[in-house]
């Protein structure tokens, strides 16, 4: 059953160094402040999991938690390049960072494979790609009935997924709606799992299809309202396409970010 | 109308390829500029597709990413990642795929991952995203981007998406359903592939270009049609939409 | 894009003698008048499928339209026998029917594979049983990076799946809530589809998660209000549990089910 | 109290076995009434999910069939059938299995489809619907069937689901996570799993019962604990309860 924690100690809980930790959110709802507490707390040796490691992951890479990351597209959406993502890979710094990388069919179905109980997943990618040649988690299997060769991809199981939803109720159900990604995979694929909510209500609107996560496959819950900006929760904020815009600048220099991480990270317990 | 740019004759050729299609799959940048302008222009019923899982987005302003909540708001239905991924993009429902990249080979294969050597790369790429699977699945691919000998090269330094792998006969021997990249649009003239060897061959020229120009800015020994044509100048409507599209965006950024 | 049609013209135009026949909707959303057009207009040597073929094949099976039952479980729910169906498997009445018979889970990933524009799917399931025995449509597969062996399931394609939902709108597009079973993959999974529905309205309500089948993968729509009666449309009915209960006399016996048979499907247009 | 029949007596017996699960993948009949009556008495939280897609479902009266109005218009959530089989049965996620069946073998294993031979049975029964996966899937299974020489089999004419298939480390070899059938509840007693042979060995007598009774109606050579006891009697509030259950509901049916 879900637990009801403050960000830190959900974090302190479940977040510990060495992690396979999946933040996921596909543009909307991504759990921002989850990963700025994961920062504060300096956790390091991670392996971060996201189809879009977007800035929440460059800002995780740029201040050193990560050793290791599971994507597959890695840019600034609309933007351009993660400076901080590029600085590790091109140069190391602030080390270096290995990848397993996928197409987002792949890592989606690593992440459904999980979900799922099964070791492996079976989809039409991969064949004649360098990047399959890249990668351990990426093998063929030959249908029984009719021969045919297709990609398999390995169950990718996290120690703790992260995500940001709209509400939860008191007895700790968390619902979500608008674009919801690959939220139910990831949480569903991990062994923990901490979601950060806009609101906490008394009971949710009788919209018996709206994705529901239930408190019994949920361990922690924290209310951090607005804890997925610069993202957006769709009927609770906007997205700041400024902010995505203002980032181009404030990650391409190491020493303009690690001011931005001084004064917008570690000085403060939330960012706006 | 006299002035307009080359980058502006590139998406409004792109736009033109999509008539006649029901739906495309869309990426952001330039596809997804080519995309709502072909809505505007000729085909208001086409389909939009965002891998965010927005179907049917009909956006009012170009969204900086493909997540926008216009996206969502404005679909006609949004599903999960998994099966925008596996019921609705890998059977081939999605009739066009349109894609960019870094770097291009004779044989539309793309290179999204990296400039130099994967261990240790001189340039990081965002890597493949939904590109590899759009262009084994869409009936049809298109693929937009600027031209020059850093981006159409001989050999990609890695290979991220098929168009035809090493030509004719690759696709079935790996087992893509669609055709592939029925079209290659730069900002110099318009590709397609030759019904033989499956090279992207230089079939039109945009105005203002010579066959020399995209020679100088083609990284392999150009083959070029016998039938080269020129390709139709922009109107002035499809110019005036195209431009009215980018000024209700809030930004101009294209990647 | 889907084409309003009358239901005799809908299964006049998709449903052909020999087609294999999917109709879809787990107790709720059953398409019951869409099977009595195609016992009125005498389609013989179907394949039907439906994982649980409730009272709908065993009126088909019955009216002798059918040749072969994929399925999952052949029961009248809560009630008991399927006597038609018994009585084709145990006596060869009107004529014998061939099985292939799964278990809910691998029937469900036959039509997901399908969906899913593959050959087969994956399940933990079969393993050391008869039903696996006496299907062509069960093998094995081992996991690539595991070792594990696990099930696969040939993709079942049906020519053309049948179903009833709550509405369509002016353009063709579905909409269903509720339980909603397995109908959106049985659909995707075939060559044609056909939808009978409560109502045609101007729009739909803004409910962005509910399940929408857009009219481009939809063949015909027929308004066919109460088309799912004796099952239910939330929103719309309640399903008739008497009519489940007193199905088990009426088709218990040969000249009692004829009886019926004639009076409420042949002399009529609609049953209700 | 009195009276109360050897059905009662065995769904009473049932329902107690879900003292602690936090969730039970529901069959319709005396499953489903077994499942309802723990809520009603010792387990208000139990989620009870129905292969329908319903998950939490709170019924006030018993369903008809797994998929009722009820059901959906109760339920925590409802979610489609793939959904439920593969990301909330296949990985264990529910406690709690409860099945019947019309023939069990001394393994507990399960036949629900036919009687006689497959080609040419004497009954045609069901089939397997959920139950081979339920059986595989849960942490632990809970079998209640009413109990003959006819249900109780030496030899199952069909092996529909597997329950400890031919003994110790079947299962394993099977590839099946869960435990299996931890309990057999009956209408003449309780069996459980033999801990080296994996037999069902009757453990508990109901009373009014003997041992040569189940003996009698058992069609194997049956083991008994040499710690058998005596089932605790249905108390008053059990049989209120389960009373007050099937007069809620409009059908008292029970397949």
């Amino acid at each position: 059953m879900a637990e009801f924690l403050s960000l830190k100690s959900a974090v302190e809980t479940h977040v510990h160094d060495g992690d396979v930790v999946a933040l996921e959110g596909f543009t909307h709802l991504i759990p921002f402040a989850a990963g700025h507490e994961i920062i504060r707390q300096r956790r390091r040796n991670l392996t971060l999991v996201r189809l879009t490691p977007d800035l929440i992951c460059d800002q995780l890479i740029g201040a050193g938690c990560a050793t290791k990351m599971i994507f597959s597209w890695g840019g600034n959406p609309g933007v351009g390049s993660l400076h901080r993502f590029r600085d590790a890979v091109e140069h190391g710094w602030p080390h270096a960072l290995e990848l397993d990388e996928h197409t987002h069919a792949g890592l989606t179905n690593r992440f459904v494979a999980a979900a799922s109980g099964l070791p492996f997943a079976v989809l039409r990618a991969y064949a004649g790609t360098d990047t399959s040649q890249h990668s351990s988690t990426v093998a063929r299997v030959t249908c029984p009935f009719t021969g045919e060769d297709l990609a398999a991809v390995a169950a990718l199981r996290p120690d703790v997924t992260i995500i940001h939803a709209q509400q939860a109720d008191r007895a700790g159900n968390v619902r979500l709606w608008g674009i919801t990604g690959v939220q139910k995979e990831s949480v569903l694929a991990a062994s923990r799992s901490i979601v950060t909510v806009e609101e906490i209500v008394d009971g949710f609107d009788d919209d018996r299809n709206a994705m529901i996560l239930p408190s019994w496959v949920v361990s922690a819950i924290a209310h951090v309202p607005g804890g997925c900006h610069p993202s957006y929760a769709a009927g609770y904020s906007d997205r700041d396409n400024d902010y995505y815009e203002a980032w181009d600048d404030l990650s391409r220099e190491r020493d303009v970010f690690e001011d931005w991480l001084e004064h917008h990270v570690y000085e403060n317990g939330s960012v706006r | 109308m006299s002035g307009f740019s080359t980058d502006e004759t590139m998406t409004i050729a792109a736009s033109r390829e999509l008539a006649g299609a029901r739906s495309c799959f869309v990426g952001i940048g330039l596809p997804s500029i080519a995309a709502n302008l072909a809505r505007a222009l000729h085909a208001p019923g086409l389909v939009l597709v965002y891998e965010s899982g927005t179907v049917g987005a009909k956006p009012t302003r170009l969204p900086l990413s493909i997540g926008d909540g216009e996206l969502a708001t404005t679909a006609d239905f949004v599903i999960s990642v998994p099966e925008i991924f596996n019921y609705w993009l890998q059977p081939g429902r999605i009739d066009v795929g349109m894609l960019g990249a870094a770097q291009i080979d004779r044989f539309a294969n793309l290179n999204t991952t990296v400039i130099g050597s994967y261990e240790r790369p001189s340039v990081r790429l965002p890597g493949a995203g939904g590109a590899p699977e759009i262009a084994t699945a869409c009936p049809r691919a298109i693929i937009v981007m600027r031209q020059s000998k850093r981006t159409f090269v001989d050999k990609l330094d890695f290979l991220t998406t098929i168009g035809f792998g090493d030509g004719n006969g690759a696709r079935s021997r790996l087992g893509m359903p669609g055709f592939g990249p029925r079209v290659l649009i730069s900002d110099l003239g318009i590709f397609r592939p030759d019904p033989e060897t499956f090279e992207m061959t230089l079939t039109s020229l945009h105005s203002g270009a010579t066959v020399a120009d995209v020679r100088d800015a083609t990284g392999w020994d150009l083959a070029v049609s016998k039938d080269l044509v020129e390709t139709p100048e922009p109107t002035e409507e499809e110019l005036l939409l195209l431009r009215r599209l980018h000024a209700a965006s809030n930004t101009n950024a294209v990647n």
